[in-house]
């Protein structure tokens, strides 16, 4: 048990840095709120390293350390602990969250040079840390529920950050109401599973959750349907993605760390760390491989005609959520995590790249207005492509290893309708990312004239995390190749946790699979994307005719498109508007006429018994105290009755 | 001989303490009161506590009394000027149920009280042969109540600063110094901002 | 008859009274002369010769002054607080004698040594506030009522840090009796060459400091001793004393240097402790560094300016009680650790 | 040694003192007086048990009263300054408004 102690660091010290900015305040400067606040997430890293590298060198079936730090509150039976977890998923979480989180602090010091508040980012910026190591560390329910409300509350600050402007205030809020929806799945889930196995405990729910729930029951389904419909919310999953694009609102940085690489892969996270419940209940699991397929491909097709760079990210990164869903939907929850985890770093380049592009545009995001940027932004340039190649699944880069092996999972575990929605949402990706790649760096410039003057690389605090993500992204998929037998080092690394579960399915652990059937799906798979590739440049850099033909030829399905199916809308009228009305209907009747009523009659009562009463409030010290002392005499009376 | 003191002592405490409600010149009362608080100390030092003695003397008649005698000379008292038929009303009766709730409390005491042990308990070896209840206090203190000490820590702090605060007295609010320089963006509570259009 | 003479308690107390009248005597003798010592030393620090002509080198000046004081005439004001008026004087000089029962002079020279005699001599000093404060009330004269509303502000004030500052020795010593204080300070410290004797001055350097600044307040004593500045408040809270009851005060006052020299020795300047007396003339030493002390007490009051009311107030609030309490964090700390380790 | 019922009986009349103060008084500071006899009277009921039954808790509490008093006092004592700065008098039953 002492293979990581101290593991309350990780989080405690953003948290630290977060109470040192709250009290030296203005005091801090702008360069000194920075540094704060890379520090402690660097130093957060560096522990996280230590930690993992200590974890590592316990013997396999050991590796899951609890550490507990004090006694949160104990009722009846219920006792919760303040206590972190680290086993290999969590591990994974921690690298990612902290590496990533760094990079995007050092990021956020060079892009946000220029904001007037900068210390009220790197607060929220630290809180969301703190929230996120809170919850990816938590061993129980509970403590994981106050890391996910937290990330939620710093999601909504950060959205909202520039609250000035409507639209981000606008935007904040619907992020943080979505996520209430999910919430509440949640935390209804959350409760159905305590009543049943009178814990919050994970590794002791696990224990008992196979005894205690029949396979398919009916308890266990609807409980992890319920823990799904959270992660729907956290994670932008159909039906409650629509947070996600509007989320676009928030500066960039946060944009790169919470909307793609963190935040919204709580679900993924808490999906797989639950995957031993999620394998009780097998309906669940197919809505959860059902409803990540949809969603990959539906938010894919939104993305192909979106014009603002962040857009087409945002719905990028649902899509790729979409897949990571798809994953543990099929039981390959490793390759759901892989995927996380390359996404992370091939989406936060993406982010941070735009970001440069946004930045060297002088806030420029509208995609129709760029072009060209290939030579005056070299380093951006080369990092972009990376990324775009990552995600669009070419190999060697770390989005090929991860969605290759999604595919392969849904394909042997007897899915073949998810696998051809996971294979179309792979062409449309690869076509709509070098859309974006070659409308904001190839082609003839579309710049503003003022744009154009303006236009700068940017300084080296973005520029090195761009670096250093872009090696990520290339090199990060080789700690799991496929084909490998007995499973990639990856997959063996998560093993002590999947294990456990994995075997009661027998579908998704890759050594089962045929060799020759493997190279097919390999093979497949590259040359769709290579196919939507090169379709993009076709239509974008070759012959720009064809797009225009395109679209006026499919004139109602762009527009469908481009208004993103008129969801929102549909949203608006189905569920915003009936809730509105009803309320105000509600507050007509019920506040104004019983509520107030009640009220208003209390104080009514009240006023008229006051003004016989207060005939005896004299105001007259003297009185009070003979009447108290008549009072204690009268007392002891009563006692020194015989 | 510790009997005999502890009748002298008494004796001193009911003297004075009356003295302190019956005179008229509240800074003679407050005197008064000083060398009731003297004599508690004594009385308490008669029953072996020391330590709450002599903290008896230093924060009342050290303390507290000179904060009474400060007030008294601050604000100029004379003699209290008594009269009118209320008053005397309100005295009379107030020196009647003073002296029923003595009767009630004697009847009480004597009465409850006489079938237990009417002398204290044989110290125990330990606490005799401790070399003073200072540090058994002291030891109480800062562990059974630990929470407590805080708590009445916490209201030491606040009652200074209430004190403070009241007798600064109305005054005029200072005008705000706002340095020309700081820039009023900042100046607007972000955390408020959501709740704005909420 | 004899039973009763034999009653232990009644002898503890008749030796207790015996030691009691003999330390009386001796310290206000000392007291007698301690006012000649201080004109004298004025009279040197500013070249004159000082008192000379009663007896020779003026010694039996001090009796010359009591004859005089004596035989002055008392005057009473007449809107005075007359039994306020009487009781003041006496309130000056009670609580310094009292403070004496506690203080070991010597080995076994001690009227009581209770377990908590530190706290005796703070509760003591903390009743002298009232005689300052009752004769400026009582006077009936806005000087002297300004001067005893001034004394006591400046006593309390200066009385936290005084406390304060004797905690680290507390600390140190693990008690509260003078006694055990004093030997807790024999021997000699475990560094260095030079063999410092284990006194507590070279042990809580900083509570010396302010426990030596807040002496030299608590007695009213230059340069702080605004209460009877002369120059803005005539005499102060004695301005309507005459004859015998002015004396009082001025006994008070030599009292309580006397007193609370005494104390600094004990808490941190090893007591009765030195070297080569045998134990029975150990007392020697103690009255060595009590005159030491007095004579700084002196040399200051005739080097040093008053200072200014708001920094008296100032120096005692915001420099003398933070420093303590950081004094006494430092020591818990070093107590803490050293006890750890 | 001293009784028990005697400490009780002396706490009993101290702290019947202090009631007829504070029910026969009207200067606001007499009054504060007579209530920190009464808390007194408590003190020693508090250490006349801790000495009976030969425990220290009675004195540790003595200890809390004493602070509590000492802060009440203090901020009484603020609020009676400011009473009499604004009204010119201490006497209680010439204070019965809320309002200054």
């Amino acid at each position: 048990m002492n293979g990581a102690p101290l593991l309350w660091l990780i989080p405690a010290l953003p948290l630290a840095a977060v109470l040192i900015n709250l009290l030296l305040g203005d005091r801090l400067g702008r360069r000194g709120a920075g540094w704060l606040a890379c520090g402690a997430v660097g130093l957060s890293f560096a522990w996280s390293v230590l930690s993992v590298l200590r974890l590592a060198a316990l013997p396999e079936a050991q590796r899951a350390v609890v550490e507990s730090v004090y006694t949160w509150m104990r009722v009846g039976d219920l006792s919760v602990d303040v206590s972190f977890l680290l086993d290999p998923l969590s591990a994974v979480m921690i690298l990612v969250v902290t590496g990533v989180g760094f990079l995007i602090h050092v990021y956020s010091t060079g892009y946000m040079s220029h904001e007037p508040d900068v210390r009220r980012f790197f607060l929220y910026l630290n809180l969301f840390m703190f929230a996120m190591l809170t919850l990816v560390l938590a061993d129980n329910f509970l403590l994981m529920f106050v890391g996910w409300e937290g990330v939620g509350l710093c999601s909504y600050l950060l959205i909202g950050f520039w609250y000035e402007r409507p639209a981000a205030a606008a935007a904040g809020k619907k992020a943080f109401i979505v996520n209430r929806i999910g919430d509440f799945g949640f935390l209804l889930g959350m409760f159905t599973l305590f009543a049943w196995t009178g814990t919050l405990q994970f590794q002791r729910m696990f224990e008992v959750a196979p005894q205690l729930f029949p396979a398919g029951g009916i308890v266990i389904t609807v409980a992890t349907l319920l823990l799904f419909l959270g992660a729907t919310g956290k994670s932008a999953q159909l039906p409650l993605y629509v947070w996600l694009p509007d989320a676009m609102e928030g500066p960039t940085p946060v944009s790169a760390l919470i909307h793609a690489a963190t935040m919204v892969t709580a679900g993924v996270y808490m999906v797989a760390r639950t995957h031993v419940l999620f394998q009780l209940a097998p309906v669940s699991l197919e809505v959860v491989a059902w409803v990540g397929a949809a969603t990959a491909l539906f938010a894919a097709t939104i993305g192909l005609a979106q014009n603002d760079i962040k857009r087409v990210l945002a719905y990028s990164t649902v899509s790729q959520l979409g897949y990571m869903f798809m994953a543990c939907g099929v039981g390959a929850f490793t390759a759901g995590i892989f995927h996380l985890m390359t996404h992370a770093f091939f989406k936060a380049l993406l982010f941070l790249g735009a970001g440069s592009v946004i930045h060297a545009m002088s806030g420029e995001q509208d995609m129709r207005r760029m072009g060209g940027l290939a030579a005056r932004l070299p380093w951006t340039h080369g990092a972009m492509l990376m990324a775009t190649l990552a995600i669009a699944g070419i190999p060697p880069f770390a989005g090929f290893f991860s969605k290759d092996e999604i595919l392969a999972s849904a394909f042997f575990s007897g899915h073949p309708a998810i696998w051809v929605m996971g294979l179309a949402g792979a062409v449309l990706t690869a076509f709509y990312m070098f859309r974006l790649y070659l409308l904001t760096f190839r082609g003839r410039p579309r710049l503003t004239h003022e744009a154009e003057h303006h236009l700068h690389e940017s300084p080296p605090a973005m520029i090195v995390p761009l670096f250093v993500l872009a090696v990520l992204s290339v090199l990060g998929g080789l700690v799991g190749p496929p084909l490998q037998e007995g499973g990639h080092p990856f997959a063996r690394w998560l093993a002590p946790v999947f294990a456990s579960g994995a075997h009661e399915g027998g579908h998704a652990a890759a050594h089962e699979i045929p060799v020759a059937t493997e190279w097919m799906l390999i093979g497949l798979s590259v040359l769709v994307a290579a196919a939507g590739i090169a379709f993009a440049f076709r239509a974008y850099l070759w012959s720009p005719e064809t797009a225009t033909r395109l679209r006026e030829r499919l004139s109602g399905v762009h527009r469908a498109l481009l208004n993103k199916y008129w969801v929102d809308e549909l949203y608006e009228w189905t569920v915003v508007r009936p809730v509105y009305h009803t309320a105000q209907a509600f507050w007509r009747f019920w506040d104004t006429k019983v509520v107030d009523g009640i009220v208003n009659g209390v104080g009514v009562t009240l006023e008229g018994v006051s003004a016989v009463l207060r005939l005896f409030q004299t105001g007259f010290v003297g009185t009070y105290a003979l009447l108290f002392t008549l009072g204690v005499v009268a007392l002891l009376l009563h006692f020194l009755r015989p | 001989m510790i009997t005999v003191l502890f009748v002298a002592f008494a004796a001193i405490l009911v003297v004075s303490s009356l003295l302190v409600i019956l005179h008229r010149n509240p800074l003679t009362s407050a005197l008064f009161l000083v060398l009731a608080f003297c004599s508690l100390a004594a009385i308490y030092l008669l029953l072996h506590a020391e330590f709450i003695g002599l903290v008896q003397v230093v924060v009342y008649a050290g303390a507290i009394m000179v904060l009474f005698l400060f007030v008294i000379m601050y604000l100029n008292l004379g003699h209290d000027v008594e009269s009118g038929v209320t008053l005397a009303l309100r005295r009379g009766l107030g020196w009647l149920l003073g002296a029923v709730l003595v009767a009630e409390g004697a009847l009480l005491i004597t009465g409850r009280l006489a079938p237990g042990p009417a002398t204290p308990q044989a110290l125990t070896a330990a606490a005799a042969a401790a070399p003073g209840n200072t540090q058994q206090v002291g030891l109480l203190l800062y562990s059974r109540y630990l929470f407590p000490f805080e708590i009445t820590s916490i209201i030491l702090l606040v009652a200074m600063i209430g004190a403070i605060v009241i007798a600064r007295g109305l005054r005029e609010p200072a005008p705000a110094e706002a340095p020309a320089g700081s820039a009023p963006v900042t100046a607007a509570a972000p955390e408020e901002a959501p709740g704005e259009d909420a | 008859m004899i039973a009763f003479f034999q009653d232990p308690t009644v002898q503890i107390a008749f030796w207790g009274l015996v030691k009691i009248v003999v330390i009386l005597f001796v310290m206000l003798g000392i007291v007698a002369y301690l006012t000649f010592f201080e004109r004298k030393i004025a009279g040197h620090i500013q070249s004159r010769p000082g008192p000379n002509l009663v007896g020779p080198w003026g010694l039996f000046q001090p009796f010359a002054d009591i004859l005089k004081l004596f035989l002055k005439e008392e005057f009473i004001p007449a809107r005075a607080n007359k039994i306020l008026f009487h009781i003041a004087p006496i309130l000056a000089v009670t609580p310094a004698l009292t403070s004496f029962a506690v203080v070991p002079i010597g080995p076994n020279f001690i009227v009581t040594d209770v377990n908590v005699g530190l706290l005796v001599f703070l509760a003591m000093s903390s009743l002298g506030v009232y005689a300052l404060a009752l004769a400026g009330w009582s006077s009936n004269n806005k000087y002297a009522l300004l001067g005893g509303l001034r004394s006591a502000a400046q006593m309390i004030s200066y009385e936290l840090a005084l406390g304060l500052s004797t905690i680290g020795v507390i600390l140190l010593a693990g008690s509260l009796s003078l006694v055990d204080i004093v030997h807790a300070q024999s021997g000699t410290l475990p560094f260095g060459p030079l063999a410092l004797p284990r006194w507590f001055v070279f042990t809580q350097p900083v509570a010396f400091v302010i426990f030596l600044i807040c002496a030299f307040a608590e007695t009213n004593r230059a340069p702080f001793d605004l209460p009877e500045g002369e120059s803005e408040l005539v005499g102060g809270f004695h301005t309507e004393y005459s004859s015998m009851k002015w004396a009082m005060f001025f006994l008070g006052e030599y009292m309580n240097m006397l007193t609370i020299s005494s104390i600094t020795v004990t808490l941190f300047l090893g007591g009765w402790n030195g070297p080569w007396l045998p134990e029975s003339l150990q007392f020697l030493w103690f009255f060595g560094k009590l005159f030491a002390l007095i004579f700084l007490f002196m040399w200051v009051r005739w080097t040093f300016p008053r200072l200014r009311y708001d920094q008296l107030m100032a120096f005692g609030w915001k420099v003398l009680l933070p420093i303590a309490l950081l004094n006494v964090l430092a020591t818990g700390a070093a107590v803490y650790w050293v006890g750890n380790r | 040694m001293i009784p028990l019922s005697w400490l009780l009986l002396l706490s009993a009349v101290l702290f019947c003192i202090g009631v007829v103060g504070v029910l026969v008084r009207r200067n606001a500071i007499v009054i504060f007086m007579s209530i920190e006899l009464m808390l007194n009277a408590s003190n020693l009921a508090f250490v006349a048990f801790s000495r009976h039954l030969n425990s220290l808790d009675g004195q540790v509490f003595v200890f809390f009263v004493m602070t509590v008093a000492a802060a009440e006092v203090a901020v009484g004592l603020a609020i009676i300054v400011n009473l009499f700065r604004l009204r010119e008098t201490v006497f209680v039953d010439e204070i019965n408004l809320l309002k200054g």
